[in-house]
């Protein structure tokens, strides 16, 4: 995913920050001080960054590359790039990362992008069409199904689209409340002891959802200023409901702005200088 | 006991057509210079195993040396999707490819129980998960202390791993440092293991817990400075994200990607390979 | 998080009696000083937990603290039997002692589930040993891949696990080194996590993948130099084989053993106790 | 066990080594150079290292406590003396040891000591008489129930007398061939695929015993010089065989006596520094 996108249209200039800078920064505040966080590459990483950089100088980032506790100052292209282990407590093997961090149960949040997300915020990383046959083969799940359910919650960070939000998934890569919103709840005790709640938050750039109490169908819970709820209806491949108490997100604060702006400006200048590196060897 | 051979050499001598090998590496480490000494060889039908399939692999898979690709992610990390990956899953080209795909949970647990010398890993995974039911090799046992279902999966035994990593000493002993991943467990859960090092040197001069593999674990060295390049070797030099990114338009089209191969990897006089990705 | 707390606070607050607890150290890094504290403040009816108890578990023992022990080695390293054990299990003496037997594999094992949040460790062992007709906790799974009949034990999941280490940084994270043992896999399978260590210091300042424990996987820290001996902290001072050898005749004779118990540990003033060991 | 034991009688007195010194140097030439060999504390200890100091420099030795290829200069006193971890290549975890290193199918040679070995090779290292009621507790097992099986050979070495070798073990720790010598043989195929071929030595201070072929029974195939027959059969807890071809021991050569020598002089010294600060220390 590109990580700059350009305030979309005119209605959206009049405000002083673009619909990314207000997902961005709307998840971050999402992410307590002192929060153990799994964190996925991209919009997640972007989010949890920024929030240690803000209000949450102690939250404990996570990458599945192994890397505990680390904190880069530039945004990380891959999951594993060498400013994730520089910046680190410590570093431990993949292995230990799945079983001992997220499996041992020590995460309080994980979170996740995904190609798609369907009413029960079930995720799909893997395939467009049948397995066997598949119009897009996506990348993948890597980490994600068993962050999804070894994390005490899930935030789950995407952009707003007919293409992103699906009825339901093509295929379930990562189980947000299964096919009829009632799977964590149908989890044989033994089971259930050892997963988390779920999906509580799904921040887009229109608006954040979370799951509704019992259908556990994801609903509109706050809409970012300017946006009107028809925008979020179109954007959305059901009929999206919204709670009988729809907040307006607060706007982004000066300090979370440009401290999100310092740190794309830093990153792209270091990924520009890495270009560079390797337009030079390209040629030789 | 490891020796030291040419990359040439090892390579010959170890990989072959229809073998299973895992080319490990999480981001960090990852043996291209290995992987182009394969498709320089032209090995074919291939079942290649990876956590992270990236670049490197989309090539291989591109030159059609693979058949089958055991997987959890299967990605340009951070920009997007591989292309020679997909038009070998969706079209067919340059020939089919058999997925045989798991989580990185289930993956690493694989290694892991590989390297324990066990026959499957049993993990609390995929639940909830669709991968199951197009995956075969994910079951499950009960634990006889609780009841609890866990997902069963078996051990990942490949016939060969390579791995690159930092130094090896004058013995044959190696180094890995810094994002670690699961060379560690690729290597003890092959038949085979090759490495290839940044260097060659007297003592590797270590921390006591420091992630080290004996010379005996271990069957070839070849000494391969920017071995990992476009990824990186924590201490030598950075990932080349530039080179990630430039890769998407490349991979995108058949032809620039042979182009790109035949350039790059084909072509070149092994003194020359020996410096893409050299800064200057 | 963890918190910097006197040792006595730190066991007085975390340790109760009746729990199941672990002072864990592999020849290395055993937590005396913490042992010593429950000793003194009177702690009853702890099952314990280690894989070799040695001379600190023979003085728990001795001392009446423990109903049960979870273990599968209990001696004097290099030295002969514990005999305050063997007097509890032989005679009863101060107060029946319950075994619960394992493998050194299996305890390895079932720490590291447990600090994998599994309910069972699976293994390949006790072959042909009569270790499973005596220790109900030794059953047996099949794989669902080859058949194989393998062993399956519960994972370790002590209440508090108690280790000793080098050093804390000042947010709470502990570095482990040299003979790491199974202390990580203790802490991170334990309810509750306590730590001695020999110093508090501004920066851990070590290798990229060395044996740290973050704070937050920890509940108290209690800084005591000099903690682990008769045993031994790695870069801080040696083991002392000496002492080792002399506990053999002290523990022979019940009064002995208690009056060394009461001259060493139990009514020394604070002060006095921390220079147990010191070497002027 | 202690490490010194004076030389028994008269008419061994006239061999310029003691009996253990023969067991050590017997013990010591079992192991071929690059070998792995999982190292037993005490007398295999004290073989091994011996090799490791003659004719096998490159020995690999591997101690449970987690240290890798370990060279130490002096013989440990317990099985994780910091001796170990400075010389060794690298230090494991504890169950790493036994998960990657014993279980992984990496060891040459297990080598082991017992309180008790049977005619059918089976250790006893947890208790004399019955387990809910035992006469004597011993330490128990250790790391040697899987080093029994999991190492591709193992040698047994123990002093001879009718306490230590006895008819039937009262407890099978680690299984030798089992109770009636075809445990390995009837083993499923799934298991025997990983089970190594048991103890193929027994080196005592008397002489070297063997597996019979078939019955799996020990039999003596090699006798110390100077050791008569009628000695063994009176230290030996049942009928004690002999090969149709039993050979006499070759006697220590003198490098192997130096280096023993050596080495036992440079640990005691050793040891004796390390009881002089405890002397000093408890005096406080």
């Amino acid at each position: 995913m590109s990580d700059t996108v350009p305030v979309r249209d005119g209605a959206d200039a009049a405000l002083d920050y673009s619909f990314e800078e207000m997902m961005t920064v709307t998840a971050a505040r999402a992410l307590g001080n002192g929060t153990t966080c799994f964190v996925g590459i991209g919009l997640p990483s972007q989010a949890a960054n920024l929030a240690r950089l803000t209000h949450a100088p102690e939250v404990v980032l996570i990458y599945e590359s192994g890397t505990v506790q680390t904190r880069p100052e530039v945004l990380p292209l891959s999951i594993g790039d060498g400013e994730l282990c520089e910046t680190a407590l410590t570093t431990v093997s993949v292995p230990e990362m799945f079983r001992y961090w997220l499996q041992g149960g020590r995460i309080d949040v994980g979170f996740l992008g995904a190609a798609q997300v369907d009413r029960y915020a079930n995720l799909n990383s893997t395939l467009i069409g049948d397995y066997r046959n598949p119009k897009v083969r996506l990348p993948g799940g890597g980490g994600a199904p068993e962050i999804g359910t070894h994390s005490r919650e899930v935030f789950i960070m995407l952009k707003h689209s007919k293409r992103t939000f699906v009825r339901d998934v093509d295929f379930i890569t990562t189980l947000g409340f299964g096919r009829d919103g009632q799977a964590r709840a149908q989890l044989p005790p033994q089971t259930a002891s050892h997963v988390g709640r779920g999906p509580t938050k799904v921040i887009t750039d229109l608006c954040v959802l979370a799951p509704e109490a019992g259908s556990n169908e994801l609903v509109v819970v706050s809409i970012h200023p300017g946006v009107s709820r028809d925008r979020i209806r179109d954007a959305t491949g059901w009929e999206i409901r919204f709670s009988d108490r729809v907040e307006v997100t607060p706007a982004p604060d000066a300090r979370s702005l440009e401290a999100l702006r310092a740190l794309k400006a830093r990153t792209e200048a270091h990924h520009d200088s890495a270009q560079a590196d390797f337009t030079a060897s390209a040629k030789e | 006991m490891a020796e030291f051979l040419s990359l040439e050499e090892a390579i010959s001598r170890y990989v072959e057509d229809g073998a299973t090998v895992a080319l490990e590496g999480f981001t960090h480490l990852i043996p291209y210079a290995a992987g182009h000494e394969i498709i320089r060889q032209g090995r074919r039908e291939l079942t290649l195993m990876r956590m992270t399939p990236d670049i490197l692999y989309d090539q291989m898979i591109g030159m059609g040396c693979a058949r089958k690709l055991i997987f959890s992610w299967g990605g340009n990390p951070g920009v997007g999707s591989l292309h020679r990956m997909r038009d070998a899953v969706e079209r067919g080209y340059p020939r089919p490819l058999e997925l045989l795909e798991h989580s990185h949970a289930a993956m690493a647990h694989a290694y892991e129980a590989g390297a324990a010398g066990l026959p499957l890993a049993v993990m609390r995974g995929y639940i909830g998960s669709d991968l199951p039911q197009v995956n075969p090799d994910i079951r499950h046992i009960e634990c006889p202390f609780t009841g609890e279902k866990l997902a069963a999966i078996p051990s990942n035994r490949p016939d060969v791993a390579i791995i690159h990593a930092q130094k090896a000493d004058r013995a044959g002993n190696v180094l890995v440092e810094g994002i670690i991943g699961v060379q560690k467990e690729a290597v003890l859960a092959a038949r085979v293991a090759l490495v290839t090092v940044e260097e060659r040197v007297d003592e590797l001069d270590t921390h006591p817990n420091a992630c080290v593999l004996p010379a005996w674990t271990i069957d070839a060295i070849s000494v391969v400075p920017r071995g990992a390049w476009p990824s990186y070797a924590h201490g030598y030099y950075a990932r080349d994200n530039g080179f990630y990114k430039s890769w998407d338009a490349i991979a995108r089209d058949r032809d620039a990607f042979a182009a790109w191969m035949r350039e790059h990897v084909i072509e070149p006089q092994s003194a020359e390979r020996s410096t893409i990705g050299s800064p200057s």
